[in-house]
């Protein structure tokens, strides 16, 4: 079950891309839709250990277990309108390659997610990487090879710093194997300033992922050049795994590096959710806007992942899978934009709301899932992570929230305004039956992230939980030199959260 | 005959030989000298195998006439890499005229 | 007479003898014949019996068991056989790849294939050495079969001065490693390995021996291409027939890394610490310029060749290890066989694009190669990939476990500089894949060559494959008889 | 000690001759000088054989060769220094000193007491040539056969290169009227097509057998 | 469920589905069907609330928990979504559903022939199951989604007619002032958590009154529930939405601008009340910013001639009333005021709905007059509401006002931050009440009509669904005050009906209790006050005509006061330019800076490269040389390693 996730769309990959384009458009979708299945039952499957090569402990490992079935599930979800678009909406030529490519990624995607083995995971990660780059290259826009180029450099650059640490970790634990398991208890055990190193080269690869600011730059080209469909988006959407990365490897691993971290990389995934959020105010490209609307989700998973609390880090990976379905939703609404008016341009649009109520009602619903409306996909998420970075660090994080939750706010009324209200210069098609298809699975994923999505929480909490309470281990265990401040924030209950400290006055 | 003369002279002379073969390599623009510097070098070589020999005479006939052995191996060495030498270098000449190394460098544009 | 105390047991050196008579046998039926092809032909086989050979001394399961020969001159075990099969692959794959290019371009005078067979002899020769005169001798014998068919093409310019630059700066080269093995001559009373190892690990350093040691290296760095003894090489590669320089990017590589890793592993292990430092220098060098140095190439050949460079510096981080004792002969072994496919598949793909036309490499050749002929242009991106260093490819695994091995080893600064200089690798690497498949249009009608095509097959094949089950070569080179585990 | 000194500046300046004579005879005669005075210190050295084989084979033999091909060729002067290059001089002696002073310090640094006289009498009996082979037929008989590998490849190699001038140089005469052996003949062009090309070199080198 | 009182819990579900189905099926339902199952929907929902308030009655404990399913967790934080049924929960549930039945029926002839019938009545039970599940939240996270969601439902409905570009930005400005309020929200429930471990309102205020008395920490919760509440009660500093917000179908203005939405900064701080109780520094400033914004609001109406603007600033004002009383700790009497604020305001907006139906859209009250005698039963019924509001006695605003003004007086909770002050406030913006809701009942519906004769011909009385809804609403306008008559001379029911329900015998807030005597002033001083502003409205108006004040009309104060005291003009110069100047600034910023920051790498990364390539000088000396000194190089090395050895 557990393989199957990856080797499913791997073969559909290979099998739709040797076929006619209606060939292939039917395997990738019966391929995705099978993904789809095998994740629904994926939570409760059992983990896979085989031996790569047994010499150097590397092993092939894949365990479903925390966060991994929720994000491979909402993944899958998102997957299954995106293989319907790109098989329906690609150019005749293209589309067997391309539906080939997104399944590649769907199937590294889910061993990145599965991959219990920390080389078996450099690879996968690296295998992520080059259907994005690929889909990028072939299928781009104009000014795609420098968007490639850029993409690349910071993406490879960071990942052979992560490689470096991930090598590093074995030999320097003396842990048996790489695989996750082994690695864990020894990899903790090493002193504070081995581990702030090897945490810097998952930091390396990890912020340009998530990414943070000021490493972000590729993210914004990489949008706009990428395929008008808005598929490859949608792909490179599920691919924000930086924040993973933290969750799964690199914090667990690491607790005392990531505690020297944690002030500046907390800093730094408040300003990006700051700095998406206004840089999105500011755009008139529909898919810039997207691009940028992204970074700050980004920000707000880096300040959920970087409180190194409970809430922060459950909430930043349920606000992953939320954003998958509602920003995949917003790159495939942006995609049929596009094919209505041939253009991204803001300035292009208005007043459809007129011809296509239907399109209008389900933009705004995606849209107001985005910027974290309540009862709506990422609204859990965001509010845990922010809860969560809250409860590190209240005064940065009240800023952050003020700062990323009105530019929400702006951006997201800005964008249905200029698209829908106003005058309609012309009409356009309202959704079509194939676009009701394609957006139904994004609206049912929004509402159930969104009204309950406490048992996917729940999954996800319960590796939080392990982590941070092996933290409290270690920490007790080479106590003496780490200061109090560093046990505060690994406690994940109300009593241990410190209550801030707060200067105010209350005599009259 | 006096007291022997200490290996590390002997060494020393080597040495020398080797660097100013080592000059040739790099000053000599006919590749026919530069050939020749080569071979003061192997034979810089040769003259410190020959003195480490007799040093080592302490240490048995195996010990020592070993360095002599692998002297005369170079030499086969040298003669050798004599013949491809000059092949290449006759090769070259017929189509250049000209055996000067300066002229080599025509691969880099 | 004195016989040597282990006999002159004539097995271990079958691969060896294989090759010297298929070369002699070649020799004489090209000169008789005048017909190259019968030459070929002998060659191919020769080649497979020598790798049959090996490999059968590599699956043996007491390959892991040194056995030396003809007193301690000669040693075989599971690294030199695994050392011994990857030459014979890569010369191999290089006589492939020049099977149709040799007539097409007046190279096909009888002479080629017995001096690739002697060339590849001097390979196995250097490997398979456990005395500084027979690696000498090897190294030798494989460097003036090398010089000479880098001149090896009629009357093209370029060719010719290939072979003059190599020649003489490896005569140069080499005048520097005799003078070194004569100076650890003079420091230890002995040239073969075990013999050195023992006199030094008797005391301190010796200055003497150290000075032998650095010039041996300095030596040997000439045929691996380590900075800053490198600058032949571009100009070797781009000038040399692509079919050579094929041959030489692979089978003098291995042959002289084999030869590297074994002196260090051997001879010097763990006695000359100053001389790992020294290493590490060269190494850190090499992997900066050997990238930098790539990443403004236009030419594709002459980028390959920036790109062995920078390979050597990956491989000198095994060497390292070696030297320390750990893993590093199998990881350099591993890692040779590894960037034999991956390299010799690239020159495949190159010989059939570049054509005959010297110029041909230049990255407009490759423009739209994906549309012209995806096949060729996908078994590139494959062995670019590999040699960028993309998992789950052999280069990726190659890289990891030479930076693990570094870092074993205690090397972590030069393992982080390895992978931070393997970002600048991906970008040349990938220059290429993106002028292949997304720049439009292009130019030139790639030949096409059965024979080369087959090289590319296996090469693919090999890539993929030693990247999907890593275990199974290394399990052989670490001397333990491997079950493939199927089943997920 | 005094045979030494003499010895070392004798060598030294033939050695220096053969890289700062101009005529490149000059500079070869000059090498046949100092091979001929390292004959001289190998029999200081207990080396007699190898002394005799220095004289032979290497001073009259390989310079011999050296000599027949720079008179073959013509070689005459070097003619100007290149200007790109003309740092290099300069730079290479002072490189090339401090590289004998490094050596020469290294080996001094590790000083090694000289056997007496009777050991050293007691190995080297002789002329060495009995020791020499016993070194070669046992230990060292692996070596000895890969010198005959060796020998084989050069002349392979040396054979390879030098006939297929004869020809090319044939296959152009016989294309282009009066062409002499010495005009530099270009690269065959590349029109020709692969298969002719192929046919050709083939046939000319059966021509070439012939005329051997 | 077994629990009659917590079947109200169905309320936002069954609205729900009838926003769907109205959503989704609408278009293809003939025109009276969608306004009919909204309605349907509404008053259903309306019957549950009686149900459940009649189940209350009488209960020792008025309160009744209903756990839906589990929503977050995090470590041992839990969180699950629950409905609370408790006496104040409920009331305002009889408001929302009772005036929101009204409304919806109401809407039903008012949006006849309207292309987006079926989708205003999608939007509008949309509203009831938002506005409903705020309220019956039990944790500040479901009660969150609620606020949003009216905030959404909202958004859509100022914008409901999107096509002109006012409207639409009329909904933006609403929707993104309420953002800044919900970021209040957001924080203080995060440092509710911190706090506290838990969001459950009921947990939370359990764990409040442990707290030390002023201390800092419930003090900045409850200023952060202070900016909520002042963003979505359009509280000063964030009213400025409010009076734009008009741009939307009166109906729409009626029920969520005047009635219910508007309210919840109100409720949410009565829900808080033991938080509260225990900072009289966040109480001082809750009062304090709304009896600025009563006195604000109160001039700025003023100045208005749109016949619903006037009514939006006057709703403002109102609602500045009730956070002076939630901040002197007068819950109840802040519920209480809610309650008949509810009746008498949306009477008042359904009245201009029904005249600005007649009238074919016209708004400006300059040219309206005179059509009391044509439309005799919205006049009536807005001369009642005018007078209720206007604190006249005896009608419902009068006793819910006047409870205001005398908690505010005899407050002992804000003690030392100027309850007289306050007071004295309150008190002239009564008189400044009473005056501008004169002006606005006579300029339309008295004197002389100014309107051209056409127009004056056309109009007539609304049908039957719009005057019923003036009927009953005028009802409780006069009656709704009496279920909360004076305390310390009649039996109050009201207060006695919330008392467990804002501070649930967790803790008291203390009033003084003057002698009856000083009561009956304030009473006796309340009045005076309306009659004041209605006597100098009657002798402006109707008695001169308005002569008195023409020449104010086009003066600097009268533009002052017409711009909403110069609110939107300040923000526009202070923040709206600086937020975009900083947010262009960033996408400027991000473009050049972060980019050139990498091709300066690159170029850095390219001339290490040309370096490399410039020793490839393709001479064979000069790679002997290169070779030559790294060999030279190491023999030094060496040297000097032997040497220092």
């Amino acid at each position: 079950m557990t393989a199957a996730a990856v080797l499913i769309p791997l073969i559909a990959a290979i099998v739709a891309w040797r076929l006619p384009r209606r060939g292939a458009g039917v395997v990738a979708l019966v391929g995705t839709l099978a993904t789809f299945l095998v994740a629904t039952f994926l939570a409760g499957a059992p983990a896979i250990q085989i031996a790569w090569l047994p010499a150097l402990g590397i092993g092939i490992g894949l365990d479903p277990a925390g966060a991994s079935s929720v994000l491979i599930l909402a993944a899958a979800l998102t997957m299954i309108p995106t293989v319907i678009t790109a098989g329906r909406h690609v150019g005749d030529r293209d589309a067997p390659t391309f539906l080939a490519l997104l399944l590649v990624m769907q199937a590294s995607l889910n061993g990145l997610f599965l991959a219990s083995d920390l080389v078996l995971t450099y690879v996968f990660w690296e295998a992520t990487l080059i259907p994005s780059l690929l889909m990028l290259g072939l299928f781009g826009g104009e000014r795609r090879r420098g968007a490639v180029t850029k993409y690349l450099v910071y993406a490879v650059s960071g990942s052979f710093l992560m490689l470096a640490s991930i090598l590093a970790l074995r030999p320097l634990s003396g842990a048996e194997s790489y695989a996750f398991a082994d690695l864990l208890p020894a990899a903790r055990a090493l002193d504070p300033v081995t581990q702030a190193w090897l945490f810097a080269g998952f930091v390396a690869a990890f912020a340009v992922k998530l990414p943070l600011f000021p490493l972000h730059s590729w993210l914004i080209d990489f949008h706009r050049q990428n395929h008008p469909s808005g598929v490859a988006d949608v792909a490179g959407t599920l691919y924000k795994v930086g924040g993973f990365g933290f969750f799964a490897w690199a914090i667990p691993l690491l607790p005392l590096g990531a505690q020297a971290f944690q002030p500046w990389l907390l800093t730094l995934a408040a300003v990006t959710a700051v700095w998406g959020g206004l840089a999105a105010t500011q755009q008139k490209d529909l898919k810039s806007l997207m691009a940028y609307m992204s970074l700050s989700h980004m920000g707000i998973v880096g300040v959920g992942v970087f409180s190194l609390t409970a809430a922060g880090m459950t909430g930043a990976m349920i606000l992953l899978a939320a954003q998958m379905l509602s920003t995949g939703g917003l790159f495939l609404l942006t995609g049929m934009l596009h094919r209505r008016r041939g253009t991204f341009e803001l300035d292009a649009f208005g007043g459809l709301a007129k011809s296509a109520p239907a399109l209008a009602a389900v933009t705004l619903l995606v849209l107001f899932a985005a910027i974290g409306v309540p009862g709506l996909s990422n609204f859990p998420g965001e509010f845990m992570s922010l809860m969560g970075g809250f409860a590190a660090s209240p005064w940065l994080i009240s800023a952050a929230v003020a700062g990323s939750v009105v530019a929400a706010g702006v951006y997201g009324v800005n964008t249905y305004q200029r698209l829908y209200q106003g005058r309609a210069r012309e009409g356009t098609r309202d959704l079509s039956p194939l676009d009701v298809l394609v957006m139904a699975p994004i609206v049912a994923g929004i509402l159930w992230l969104g009204l309950a999505p406490a048992p996917q929480i729940a999954r996800i909490d319960a590796a939080t939980v392990v982590a941070l309470e092996l933290e409290v281990e270690t920490t007790s265990e080479t106590t003496g030199e780490i200061p109090p401040g560093g046990a505060q924030s690994v406690s994940a209950g109300e009593d241990a959260i410190p209550t801030p400290d707060l200067a105010l006055g209350g005599e009259p | 005959m006096g007291a022997p003369v200490p290996t590390e002279a002997w060494v020393a002379l080597s040495a020398a030989l080797f660097a100013i073969g080592a000059i040739g390599v790099l000053t000599r623009r006919s590749a026919i000298l530069v050939f020749l510097s080569v071979e003061l070098m192997l034979n810089a070589a040769n003259l410190a195998l020959v003195a480490f020999a007799r040093q080592w005479a302490a240490a048995g006939t195996q010990v020592a006439m070993s360095g002599q052995t692998v002297v005369f191996i170079v030499l086969a060495i040298a003669a050798a890499e004599v013949a491809v030498g000059l092949g290449i270098l006759v090769t070259i000449f017929r189509d250049r005229v000209s055996t000067d190394v300066d002229t080599l460098s025509e691969v880099r544009l | 007479m004195i016989t040597p105390p282990d006999g002159m047991a004539l097995l271990p050196l079958a691969p060896l003898l294989t090759l010297l008579i298929t070369a002699s046998a070649a020799l004489l039926i090209g000169v008789t014949t005048g017909d190259a092809r019968n030459g070929g032909a002998l060659a191919v086989l020769g080649l497979l019996v020598a790798a049959l050979f090996a490999g059968l001394r590599l699956m043996d399961a007491a390959g892991g068991v040194p056995v030396t020969s003809f007193g301690l001159q000669w040693q075989v075990d599971a690294p030199s056989a695994g050392l011994a099969l990857t030459v014979l692959i890569g010369a191999f794959l290089a006589v492939l790849i020049g099977w149709d290019a040799l007539a097409r371009t007046g190279m096909d005078r009888p002479e080629y294939y017995p001096l690739l067979l002697l060339a590849t002899a001097g390979a196995i020769v250097m490997i398979h050495a456990a005395d500084f005169v027979v690696l000498l001798l090897g190294l030798e014998i494989l460097s003036l079969a090398v010089y000479a068919l880098s001149a090896w093409r009629d009357g093209d310019r370029q060719s010719e001065e290939a072979g003059l630059k190599y020649f003489l700066l490896g005569a140069f080269a080499s005048a520097v490693l005799i003078y070194g093995v004569a100076l650890v001559y003079g420091a230890t009373g002995a040239f073969a390995y075990t013999a050195v190892a023992a006199a030094l690990g008797e005391g301190p350093t010796a200055p003497l021996a150290l000075l032998g040691g650095v010039l041996v290296l300095a030596g040997l760095g000439f045929k691996v291409s380590f900075a800053p003894f490198h600058q032949w090489a571009p100009d070797v590669y781009t000038g040399a027939p692509t079919p050579v320089t094929a041959f030489m990017s692979v089978v003098v590589k291995a042959a002289a890394f084999g030869a590297l890793v074994r002196v260090f592993a051997l001879a010097w292990p763990q006695a000359l610490p100053e001389l790992d430092t020294i290493l590490a220098a060269l190494v850190a060098l090499t992997l900066l310029v050997g990238n930098f140095g790539a990443l403004l190439q236009s030419g594709v050949k002459r980028m390959l060749a920036y790109s062995a460079v920078a390979h050597a510096g990956y491989l000198g981080l095994a060497v390292l290890a070696a030297g320390q004792g750990m893993l590093g002969q199998q990881t350099v072994a591993w890692y040779l066989l590894a960037y034999t496919v991956m390299n010799a598949g690239a020159f495949a793909v190159l010989s059939q694009v570049m054509g005959d036309d010297p110029r041909g490499d230049r990255i407009e050749a490759w423009e739209g190669l994906g549309t012209r002929r995806p096949g060729l242009a996908i078994a590139m991106t494959l062995f670019l990939f590999s040699l960028a260093g993309l998992p789950p490819l052999a280069g990726f695994f190659g890289k990891a476990l030479a930076v693990q091995a570094a870092l074993q080893a205690g090397w972590t600064a030069l393992a982080v500089l390895a992978l931070i200089t393997a970002v600048v690798a991906v970008v040349y690497y990938l220059r290429v894949v993106w002028a292949m498949w997304l720049a439009k249009g292009g130019e030139g009608t790639p030949l096409r060559s059965a024979p080369a095509n087959w090289a590319i097959g296996l090469a693919a094949a090999g890539t993929v494959a030693l990247g999907l089950f890593p275990s199974v070569w290394y399990g052989l080179l670490e001397g333990v008889r491997v079950v493939i585990r199927a089943g997920l | 000690m005094l045979v030494f000194i003499v010895l070392s500046v004798v060598m030294l300046i033939g050695a220096i001759g053969v890289v700062t004579l101009r005529q490149p005879v000059h500079a070869a005669l000059s090498l046949v000088g100092t091979l001929l005075t390292l004959g001289v210190a190998y029999v200081q050295l207990h080396a007699h054989f190898l002394a005799a084989i220095q004289v032979i084979v290497y001073a009259g033999a390989i310079m011999v060769l050296f000599l027949f091909v720079i008179m073959l060729l013509n070689l005459g002067d070097e003619g100007p220094v290149t200007p790109r290059l003309a740092w290099i001089r300069p730079a290479a002696w002072i490189v090339g000193a401090v590289t004998a002073a490094g050596i020469a310090a290294a080996v001094f640094a590790d000083p090694r007491v000289l056997p007496d006289a009777a050991t050293i009498a007691a190995v080297f009996t002789g002329s060495g040539v009995e020791q020499i082979a016993d070194q070669l037929f046992g230990p060292y008989v692996l070596s000895f056969q890969l010198v005959g590998v060796l020998l084989l490849t050069g002349i392979v190699a040396a054979v390879g290169l030098v006939q297929r001038k004869a020809v090319t140089s044939a296959s152009a005469q016989g294309r282009s009227v009066g062409a002499s052996g010495r005009t530099p003949p270009k690269a065959p062009p590349m029109d020709a097509g692969a298969t002719s090309a192929g046919t050709r070199s083939r046939s000319s080198s059966a021509t070439a057998e012939r005329g051997r | 469920m077994s629990d009659p009182a917590a079947w109200i819990a169905l309320v936002p579900a069954i609205a729900l589905i009838g926003a769907l189905i109205n959503g989704l099926f609408g278009r293809s339902f003939r025109e009276p069907f969608p306004g009919v199952l909204a309605t349907a929907v509404a008053a259903s929902g309306f019957v549950l609330s009686l149900v459940a308030f009649v189940a209350l009655q009488g209960r020792e404990q008025a309160r009744v928990g209903l756990e839906l399913w589990p929503y977050l967790q995090a470590g041992t934080f839990e969180l699950s979504l629950g409905v609370m049924v408790d006496p104040l929960s409920v009331l305002m549930m009889l408001v929302i559903t009772g005036v929101g039945t009204l409304i919806h029926l109401y809407s039903v002839g008012y949006m006849h022939a309207d292309a987006g019938y079926s989708r205003y009545f999608s939007f509008l039970n949309l509203f009831i199951a938002a506005m409903s599940v705020l309220v019956l939240a039990d944790s500040f996270v479901l009660m969150f989604v609620g606020w949003e969601g009216v905030g959404v439902a909202s958004f859509l409905l100022i914008g409901f007619w999107y096509q002109t570009k006012a409207n639409a930005d009329a909904a933006r400005k609403a929707f993104i002032v309420n953002r800044i309020g919900d970021v209040g929200f957001l924080l203080a429930m995060f440092l509710m958590v911190a706090t506290f471990g838990t969001l459950n309102i009921a947990e939370v205020n359990a764990a409040a009154v442990g707290l030390a008395f002023g201390s800092g920490t419930a003090a900045l919760i409850g200023l952060f529930l202070l900016v909520a509440a002042a963003g979505k009660s359009a509280q000063l500093p964030l009213q400025v939405w409010l009076p734009d917000a008009m741009a939307g179908p009166t109906p729409v203005s009626a029920l969520i601008h005047a009635a219910t939405m508007v309210t919840a900064g109100v409720y949410l701080i009565a829900r808080t009340a033991p938080l509260f109780s225990m900072t009289p520094l966040a109480s001082a400033a809750v009062a304090w910013v709304g009896a600025l914004t009563a006195l604000v609001a109160a001039l700025a109406a003023l100045g208005q001639t749109d016949i619903k603007k006037i009514l939006a600033y006057s709703t403002i004002s109102q609602l500045g009333y009730m956070f002076v009383a939630v901040g002197v700790g007068a819950y109840w009497v802040a519920i209480f005021h809610v309650f008949t604020h509810a009746f008498f305001k949306a009477l008042l907006f359904l009245g201009s709905g029904s005249v600005i139906h007649a009238l074919g859209g016209e708004q400006d009250i300059r040219r309206m007059g005179g059509l009391g005698a044509k439309m005799k039963i919205t006049g009536t019924t807005s001369l009642i509401a005018t007078l209720a509001i206007a604190g006249v006695p005896l009608l419902s605003g009068f006793f819910s006002k006047d409870a205001i003004l005398a908690h505010a007086f005899t407050s002992l909770h804000l003690d030392g931050y100027g309850t007289y002050g306050l007071y004295g406030v309150l008190l002239v913006t009564a008189a400044l009440t009473a005056f501008y809701m004169f002006r606005w009942y006579y300029g339309i519906f008295g004197g002389k009509s100014r309107m051209d004769a056409k127009a004056a011909a056309r109009v007539h009385e609304s049908p039957a669904t719009m005057t019923v809804p003036l009927m009953v609403l005028a009802f409780f306008a006069v009656f709704a005050g009496y279920l909360g008559l004076p305390e310390f001379a009649f039996p109050n029911w009201i207060a006695h009906w919330l008392e467990p329900a804002t501070l649930g015998g967790l803790t008291e807030v203390p009033f003084r209790h003057p002698a009856a005597w000083v009561e009956w002033t304030l009473i006796l001083a309340s009045i005076v006050a309306a009659g004041v502003g209605l006597a100098l409205g009657w002798w402006i108006y109707a008695a001169r005509g308005g002569a008195p004040v023409r020449g104010l009309a086009e003066g600097r104060l009268a533009r002052l006061s017409r711009s909403g005291l110069g609110f939107d003009a300040a923000y526009r110069a202070l923040f709206i330019g600086g937020a975009e100047g900083t947010a262009s600034g960033v996408a400027v910023l991000d473009r050049d800076l972060v980019d050139r920051g990498l091709l300066g790498l690159g170029s850095a990364l390219g001339l290490f490269g040309r370096l490399a390539a410039r020793l490839q000088s393709g001479f064979v000396r000069s790679y002997a040389f290169t070779m030559f000194v790294g060999v030279g190089v190491l023999v030094i090395l060496v040297a000097w390693m032997g040497v220092r050895a």
